[in-house]
Formats: C-alpha cells, structure tokens, sequence
C-alpha cells in the first residue's frame, strides 16, 4: 500500500519551534563551510553535503530514540548532526583532528557512535540494518533500525535481499528513501524503472511519498509510520521526493540550469526566510557565526591519533 | 570408533548454541527436517527455532544480516550452501564485517563465522566444488580457519567468536563423512600432537616428533590425504615425513610452524587450490623469509591444475591436487638436494 | 500489469500432438532414469530432474528460435531436450561419456551449446542475459534472450539489477519463472515475500501468471507474450506455477505427504494418461523403451575426453 | 610535455571504440557531461551514445551485463567506480566470465575488461582506497594487469581483449593526473625500454640495462615511485636499482621477468596491497623455485600495513607505503649479503 502525502508547496512554510530552526541552520551552515574549506584547498579526500535536504533528519529527530539504530550514507552530515549534537565531533572527524568522533579514521563516510553507522559502499547497509532489526526485534521490542538510502541505491540488489527477509520476518526497519532525483550525475529516470513505492509493495512492504519539504508536515507524516514499525514489527519504506541544491561531492553538478533552478526552488531555506524573516534572520546569523566558530576552533586543533590499540 | 567429522560439527553448533544465547545461526535449507544440505545444521531448528533459521537465496544478504547481529553485540554463524557461492557475499566480508571490527577508529568486535563447505572430488561440477580460500587471504582483520581431522570444532568455532574479528571456516567436503582422529593415535605407526600456544596445529609424526627428513604442511580438507601420503613414503621410500595441519590458516601461526620446517630444512605445502596467491605460497614467503640459510631447498608448493574443475570423475581427477601429485613432490624435494 | 489465467483444471486436459507428447515423455523417462541410475549407484555428483515441470519447455518449444538465446538452471534437462533433439549428448554429459555436449566437463548443470546456457550459481544468468537481450536489440531485433529461474531464486539480488536495467533499456528479455511453491527444502511463503508478479512491476515490467499445466493451454498464453517482447523490445515476466513432482536433486524431500500429493495431483502425466490411454499408453512405452535404449548405448560409451586445446 | 596518464585512458578508449563496432563501454556516471568519476570516459558517450552507456549502482549486474555482451561475441569494457565496489561483481567474475572460457568443454572467447580504479593516498577514506588485486591473483581464465606511465593504454586494452579472456585492469588513482613517459627517457639519468615478446615489462634502468645491484619489481601504481626510489638510491647511496614495471600482473611473466633478476641477484618486489596471498608473494614464489642458488638474499616484499587503510591524510600515510619503505627495504637487501 502506497499513500502519498503531496502537500504542494504551502504559501508559507509552516513555523518552527526554534531548536528544529536552529537544527536546519546549523546543518545547512556547517555544509556551506565544508563547501568553502575545500574551495580554498583546506580539505582532503572527498565529502558530499547535504544540501536541500536538512529537513529530513530534522523532521526525524523527535521520532527516534537513543535505543533506534541509524544507518546514515555518504550524505550523512545532516543525519549525525539532527542526532548528535556535535558539530565538533564531525568537523574533527572530516578535517582528521583531535576530538574526531572515529579518530580521523572514517572521515565523512564512515562514521560509528553509539547506534549511529555510516559506510561508503552503497546498499551493503540495508541487510546490516536487518540483521540489527532482528536483534531489536527479539531483545528490545518497539526499537527500530533506520536506513537513509538514496533514490540511486536502489540499483543494488542488496537491498531487496534486504527487504525481502524483513518482510519476511516482519523486522522494524525503516527505510527512508531521500528521492532527490538523481544519482550522482544520473537522473533518477535514467537509474530507476518502475518507482520505489512499487519496489517496496513487491515485497508487501507499505510505502509512503512525502513531497513535502516543510519539516513540520514530514514531521506529522512520519509520527504514524514510526509508531507503526515499533508496534507491529513490520518494514515500511518512506520516501521523501526531495531536492539536492548542491554538487554531489565537491564540484561535480553538471546539471542543465533550468534543473538547478527547480531543486533551488524547492530549497526550504530561500522559503522560510521570507516567510518568517525576523526568527529566520536572527537564527541564521547565530548558526552561521556558531558553525564559524566551530571551524575556527577546530581547525585550531592538532591532527587526530589513532593509538595502536585502536587499530583493531 | 571415533565420531564423523559432519557429527563433531553439528555437536559443536548444538554446544555453541546451548551456551550462547546470542547466537544465531542462518543459512538456506538450514532447518529441520532438511538439516542443511550437507546435513551439519540437523536438530539445531527443532531445539532453537527462532535462533536458527533459513533464509532465502540471497548470499549477500545473509552475511549482511549476520553482520548486523555481531554489530548489535550478538554472535552469527552463516552456512554458505557451498563455498563457491561465498563470492556473493564478497562485499559484505571484505567492506562490511572485517572493516567494521577497525575502520571507526577503534576495536568494534564482530563476532561472525562464514561456513564454507569446500572442495571438489565430489563430482558437482565447476561452480560447487572450488577452494576459494585464497581470495580471503590478506584481509586485515579477518581469520581463516578450515575444518580438520584432528581439530574439535567445538573449541575451533568457539575460539573464532572470542577474537571478535569475523573469520571464515572452510569445510573440505569430502571430510564430512570421514571419521575425526582421537586420542593422539592415527594409526599403528602414526601420533599426534596440537601443537602451538593455541593447541592449533596438529602435528603427525612417526617414532620421534623432533626429527623428519621433509615437513609436510597442509589445510585441514588434505589432512587425510596428507597423511596417507606420509604413509606410502615411509613404508615405500623410506623418507619420515612430519605433517602439520593447522587448524588457523590466517594469520599464519609462524611461530608453531617454522620451528620443526627448520629442523627438517625441507617442506612442502599442499593445498586443493589451483595456483596464485594462496594461502600456500603466502607461507612460503614466510619460510623464506625466516628461515632462508636453514632450508636445504626451496618450499615446494603442490595445487590444482590451471583449469577450471570439471564434473566427471575422471576429468576431475585429472585437474584435482592427488595423492600421487603430494607423493612426488616430497620424494623430488627430498632427493633434490 | 498482471494477468492471470486461471484455468483450474479441466476436466480433460487438451490432446496433444503426438509431436508435443512425446518430448513430454521424453524428457519424463529420461529424468526417471536418472533418478533410477543415482539409486542403483551408477551415477556420480548430483543432478535435479523436473519432473511435474515438463510441459513449460515444451509448451515453449514452437515459440522460439533458434535465433533465441536460452538461459537454463539447475532444473535444465527439460530445457535441453526441448531445444536439442538430443538425449544422448544431454545423457551422455551426466555421465561423462563420449558424445558429451560439454565433454563431461560441465555436466548436468553446465551447459552451453549454440545458443543455450545453463550454470550453477541460481541468479547470475540474470544480467548475463540481460547482456544478451542488449546485444540482440541492437544487432538482431526481433530476437529475445529468455531466463529460466526458479521462485526461490528470487531471493538473489541480481535479479533485481537486471530487471532494472532490462525496463530502463527496454531489453527484449523474458524471465519464465517456474514457480514450483519450494526452493530446495523452503516453501516460497518461507523464502518469498510479496509476490512475483508484483516484483515485475515494481520495475514497470508487464508479467504474466499461467495456472494451468496443459502443454496446450500454456502454450496460448506465452505466444501473444513472445510476440510482445519481440514486436516491443521489452522485458516481461511469466510466473507458472507449476509441481515439483520429485525430491530436490538425488533423494532430498522432506515435504509432509499432503504437500507431495498435491504436487502429484497436478501431474500432467497422470491426468493425459487418464484422458487420452490410447495415445498416451502407446508414446509412453515407446519413449520409455527409447529412453532406455539410449542409456544402454550411452553406459556403453567410453570415458569422455578433454582436449589439452580446448581447456580454455 | 607527454600527456597525462588520465588522457592516454581516455584516447585509447576512444581509439578502440572506433576501432570496434562490437565494443560496448558501461559504468556508473560514464556519459557526458560529467564524464566519470574521473573522467576517464570524456567524450565518449557523445560519440557513441548507444554504445557508451551510464549504468544504475549495480556492480554485480554492469559486470552481468558485460559478461553477456561478451557472450554473445562481442566486446566489452566496465569502468567499477572505485575498485573497492568489485567485490561486488565478485561473482560475475570468479563464477561467469572467468569460467565460461572453459567450464562448457570447449574454449569460449570472453572479451570483457573490468577497469578499476585503485589505492590510497586521496584521503578517500577506508571503502574507495584499496588495492583489491590480490583477491583476484590465480583465477583460472582471468588476466590482470595494472596501468603504468610506461605503457600506452591503447595497446593494453586492445591486447586484453584480443585475448578472448576476461580481464581486470587497475588503475592506480594517483596516476591519472600524472605524465606518461615518453621515447625511452625517464630523466636525465634513467633510461627505459619495454621487454619480453609482447614488450609487456618496463624496465628502468641507468647506465646499463644489464647491470644492477638490484632489482625492484612494481605494478604501475607504484612505479613512479619505484623511480624516485632508485633515484635517490642512486644519488644518497650509491646503489644501483632496476626497476621493472609489467603490465600484465597475472599470469606472471616469469620469463621475462626472472633473467634481470638472476643477474642482479637481489630483488625487491613492492605493492600498495596489505599483506597476505598478494600478487608479490606469488612472483616471489615463481623467484625462489627458479632461481634457488642464484639469489643472494630471498625476495623482499614490501607492503602497506595491515590495517584499513584512514581516511585523514596524516594517518593514511602511516599506513600505505612509502617510498622511505621501498628504499629501505632495497638498502636492506642489498647491504644484507
Ligand atoms: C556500491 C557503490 N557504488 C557506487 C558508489 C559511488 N557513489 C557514491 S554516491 C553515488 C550516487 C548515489 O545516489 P543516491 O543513492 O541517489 O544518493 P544521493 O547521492 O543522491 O544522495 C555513487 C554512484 C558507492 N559509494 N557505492
Ligand atoms: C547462488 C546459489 N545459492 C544456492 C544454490 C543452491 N541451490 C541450488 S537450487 C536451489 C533452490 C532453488 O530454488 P528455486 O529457484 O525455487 O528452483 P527449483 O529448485 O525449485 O527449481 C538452491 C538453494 C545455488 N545453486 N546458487
Ligand atoms: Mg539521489
Ligand atoms: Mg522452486
């Protein structure tokens, strides 16, 4: 069963509370300042933002608990951010300093704290995340494991091994598919036949669309859904059709301007600040000089260590 | 008579079970009646159905989900159908379950097995009779073991969950059915040992353990080929052979193996496998390596033909490593010299 | 899309061709004499006959080409023989015996000739004829690349990656899926969630159910699918539900004996034998005793050789 | 100047798809504009549209597909994104493209190149840096070679795939942005010509091709720095390093390769890998059964540590190897005797 929630864009956004304003604002300005270190040569290796798409880890934030495990992705700031409250951590981690959350080892793809996972190979975490839901599911009853996935991700057949033995062993595991409509430089018409909603009835596994960008609207959305992973035991898939602003990683978007333009038009962010722009303005200017900070201080610090005990 | 070795497995799983209540162990066709293909999982599902379960055809998938059961602190075992198909399962050992115990900056335990039933000379064609071993050799924090005579799989599998690092244990097929040596005997003329700070390497030895004229090491899965091997050469040839069977094959147990090669100055490694980057030539270079100046001649590797493995009988025997091909390697290096 | 054809069995099933029965027999002795020579020992490694499932290669027989290409399974010999008049290379193979089509190389699972494949790994001739279907789309349309795969394969991920690739290219592929309720030990409810046919159109691929296992009837329903998938250059999906009358491979069932008489209700061949005991009990003997004359000459047969030069 | 490494890919491609009607090149990202991950493929699909071919994240499938293609009597080549992802086509591989050359009785021609992109040193992090050659060394029917600054990737692809075998070629990601060496000048001390019958081994040498206290075996990820190596040996220590670069790592050119060996009597082979069943160990092994009494020392392998390899620059470097490794090694080998 597939319902879509095709909220069209409102007027005006719905009004936040300040701590989600604050969350998306931070996200949103500690992305900008990745984007901007490595412009200026102060970043190694790769790292691929989450641009546009802050509002869904938001939108989570208050329907997870410490107990649910998440599995993030490459584009994972966002998801780590809305669960930790660390930009540090994560800054340290990206830029290989003191204080990183996995010692500088991971970097920005391959991150592990408490019940937070991320790793660089696509799909190879939705059977994991299955395994750990039957794990929930026989020793911590109405715990879930989350999986952020993207529209592209679905090519790889892991994940309908995936899906096929939570279905078939009613595991809680939350797909939640960030349908941004593309892959890399691939559109998503061009890397997925038949649609996500039908991958995941195929399996008997409920689906729900969110075309809303509004985090309060995803937020109400995704109440139930939780709620009913958690009670029933059962695999659902969310997917949110949502909108990446930025380049994939660092430079590379080479799509046509009038594509730019309609993923620009959907950002939360232009909208809310003319809805809203005196607590827009004021939140703004304290994240975007807060995650100043941030950088500041933590490129102050010296290079991570890795002790030989960590080494595994 | 001593207990088969698919029996000493499947007590070993029962034993585990019993004492982990975290362990869980998935697999195709695994459950009872069925018991598994090869019959090694028998009477697990009827005594912890919710603990052993049969999965669908997806290879990659159950590792993964095995994989998702060490990270939440829990135990798995995985039965692969047969080895060959362990390769769908690639990705998930070599990116997932062995990254993961290092890759985040600190130890992670993942307490996995991967069972593979391993080999040929069981007339089932190309696709369900490789060695696939030496393609896991190397992979920073991954162990292999494989299956042996000599070894109690109850400690084998047990120790391979204390590491915290995943491993995979190989399963030479056609051992199943053969019978586990007991009591340090292995015939009228032939003891063994386990050897090594971890008890992990069988040694067969004739009169004297101390002395032989060649040290022949070999994984589990040609132990008894090995052996009778040992054998016909003393009792045809005349020449003492020492077999070493470690039950670990990575990372290599140098410590316990260099000790009786350098006595012996001569050895040679047999594996099923055909040739390149096994586990076989990787102990060479460490026999080279540490006891270059104590050998009398270079270690002698003996494998599989370059080729494919065929199904009938008589090709496959024409492709798969002989008594005769390990016979003749060990008279070639005893005489070269 | 799915359709269903539903014919729950009629009374009598059609009259056949004396053409059609006879493959139908053919193939039915030839697999029963396998199973008799495993169990007099004079067979080595393993096999997995069809028995029950006869009538889907032959129903699909008149509606290939040569041009087509062929992927078989585990489950082949029907395959083999509907394609290939030729018992004795197929016998010959199995036992490794001059005459061999693969020289004994390859053996019951292993097959390739002209445009005929079959290998062991369930799932990976997926993509490989996906390939296929590329290749012909563009060099010699009209021509389609057809998969034979089990219900339990559908547990493989590769499956879905060639799916994928075969709607979004548009790929004259065709899986005939024989959908004989267990993989091995495990019932399909235990191995497969959802269903078939919605795994077909989660991908936008058009799939077809046939109930019935009446050579005749089967038939009518696969030649307009044939010609879509040649006329259209598009994939499709045919699920038969089809009986697995025999073990597994050599002696391996463990199925309740309510389960077994299901499946031994729905045999074809006890049905025909009924309906029409003239013709059948006359082509029954005669490809039983042809059946057993080609074994005799085939035991006879030497060792099959392999050539040094075609060792690859 | 010479063209960069990354140009001399992409022309070749270019050259064997027009050379090619049956050549298809398939890859996830590969159309323009963008090209690539690394823009290898630039401007391809846009002479080729039909035949060039963005694929979805489905490595397994893409290498299926290729398999298939290659099947059917055509050409084909797959770009892995980064080579890390192979271990998802692991299957495809080992099981299909490979075995089909010979598993149906008869030779099947497969011309299928897989090409990844491979190793460290960009900060990428644990899952995009390895160097996954050695999962693949000793598979029957299948062909491994690395691209180097010496060889002319036109000449390599073609000859891949002229083979009628499939093939994997790793393409260290260091290298794209470097220069291709040109007409035998490697600087102004260092000379180079390519040797053996298919003129597949590069060889480096100063003064006399025939003369070197040692030699220093890499793949061509490795060989730039293998150069600077001998080099700086030269100028500090006064010791002189051939240095041989193959293109084609499996199987070994044991010919052309052993005869400078013997005459330098010392050997150093290096590789990015970690250690355990590597393509090094292997060649060593080829060393020490051939040339047993002309060695002075036994083959040193260098490797990078065993560990995942970190994503920050300052801790990956204490991990992959160094040239400060390789040097040491050579002074250690040739100071040994
Ligand atoms: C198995 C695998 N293949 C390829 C890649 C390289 N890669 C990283 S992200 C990406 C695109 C992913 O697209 P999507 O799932 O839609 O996520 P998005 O980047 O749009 O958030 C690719 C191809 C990878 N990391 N893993
Ligand atoms: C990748 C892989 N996994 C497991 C097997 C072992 N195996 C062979 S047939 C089979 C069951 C297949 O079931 P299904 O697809 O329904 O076909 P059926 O046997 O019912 O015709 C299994 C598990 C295999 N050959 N390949
Ligand atoms: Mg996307
Ligand atoms: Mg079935």
């Amino acid at each position: 069963m597939t319902a879509t929630r095709t909220e069209a864009p409102p007027t005006a956004p719905t009004r936040l509370a300040d701590v989600d304003l604050d969350l998306l604002l931070l996200i949103r300005h500690f992305e900008l300042s990745l984007l901007d270190m490595f412009g200026r040569g102060e970043l190694h290796g790769t790292t691929h933002t989450c641009l546009g798409q802050e509002y869904v880890p938001v939108a989570l934030r208050p329907l997870l608990t410490d107990g649910d495990f998440v599995f993030s992705n490459h584009r994972g700031h966002g998801h780590y951010l809305a669960r930790f409250d660390d930009p540090h951590g994560l800054l340290a981690e990206v830029m290989g300093r003191e204080g990183a959350v996995c010692h500088g080892v991971g970097g920005s793809q391959h991150i592990l704290r408490d019940r937070y996972l991320s790793t660089g190979v696509q799909g190879e975490s939705a059977p994991v995340a299955a395994g750990v839901a039957l794990h929930l599911k026989r020793a911590e009853p109405g715990r879930l494991a989350l999986v952020y996935l993207g529209d592209g991700t679905w090519g790889e057949g892991a994940v309908y091994e995936a899906l096929n033995m939570a279905a078939l062993w009613g595991l809680p595991l939350l797909l939640v598919v960030e349908n941004n409509g593309i892959a890399q430089s691939t559109p998503t018409t061009a890397q997925l036949a038949g649609s996500i909603g039908g991958r995941a009835r195929a399996f008997g596994v409920d689906h729900l669309r969110v075309t809303s960008t509004d985090t309060a609207v995803v937020r109400s959305a995704l109440g139930p859904v939780l709620r009913r992973v958690r009670e029933r035991c059962t695999p659902y898939v969310v997917e949110l059709l949502t909108h990446r602003v930025g380049p994939h990683s660092k430079g590379d978007d080479n799509r046509r301007p009038d594509e730019l333009a309609y993923a620009k038009a959907h950002d939360w962010y232009a909208r809310y600040a003319e809805a809203y722009p005196e607590q827009f303005t004021a939140h703004d200017e304290r994240q975007r000089a807060y995650v100043a900070q941030v950088v500041r201080e933590v490129t102050g610090r010296p290079a991570s260590r890795w002790a030989e005990a960590d080494r595994g | 008579m001593a207990e088969r070795v698919v029996e000493n497995l499947n007590q070993a799983l029962h034993a585990l079970l019993a004492d982990d209540p975290g362990l869980t162990l998935l697999g195709e066709d695994v459950v009872d009646p069925y018991g598994g293909a090869f019959k090694v999982t028998r009477g697990l599902s009827t005594r912890w159905p919710d603990r052993v379960r049969s999965t669908p055809l997806s290879e990659g998938g159950i590792v993964g989900v095995a994989g998702g059961l060490a990270l939440a602190g829990q135990s798995a075992i995985v039965e692969i159908m047969f080895s060959d198909f362990v390769a769908l399962a690639f990705d998930q050992i070599l990116n997932f379950a062995s990254k993961s115990t290092a890759m985040y900056g600190r130890r992670v335990p993942i307490r996995l097995v991967v069972r593979c039933p391993t080999g040929g000379n069981r007339g089932y064609g190309p696709t369900h009779s490789q060695s696939p071993q030496k393609h896991f050799v190397g992979i920073p924090g991954l162990s292999l073991h494989e299956v042996s005579p000599f070894h109690d799989n109850r400690t084998v599998l047990a120790g391979m969950l204390a590491t915290g690092r995943p491993g995979l244990l190989f399963e030479d097929k056609v051992l199943y059915t053969t019978r586990m040596y007991a009591d340090g005997v292995v015939d009228e003329l032939f003891r063994y040992d386990l050897i090594g700070p971890d008890a992990d390497v069988a040694r067969i030895w004739v009169d004297d353990p101390g002395q032989a004229d060649c040290v022949l090491v070999v994984p589990g899965g040609l132990a008894a080929r090995a052996v009778s091997v040992a054998r016909e050469l003393l009792l045809r040839d005349d020449i003492v052979c020492q077999v070493l069977v470690p039950s670990r094959l990575w990372p290599v147990d140098a410590d316990t193996l260099l000790p009786p090669i350098a006595r012996a100055g001569r050895v040679v490694v047999a594996e099923e496998s055909t040739a390149g980057g096994t586990w076989g030539a990787e102990l060479a270079h460490v026999v080279h390596q540490r006891l270059w100046g104590a050998l009398r001649a270079p270690v002698r590797l003996v494998h599989s033909a370059d080729s494919v493995i065929p199904t009938a009988a008589h090709l496959e025997r024409t492709v798969l490593v002989q008594d005769a091909d390990i016979h003749r390697a060990v008279k070639e290096v005893v005489s070269g010299d």
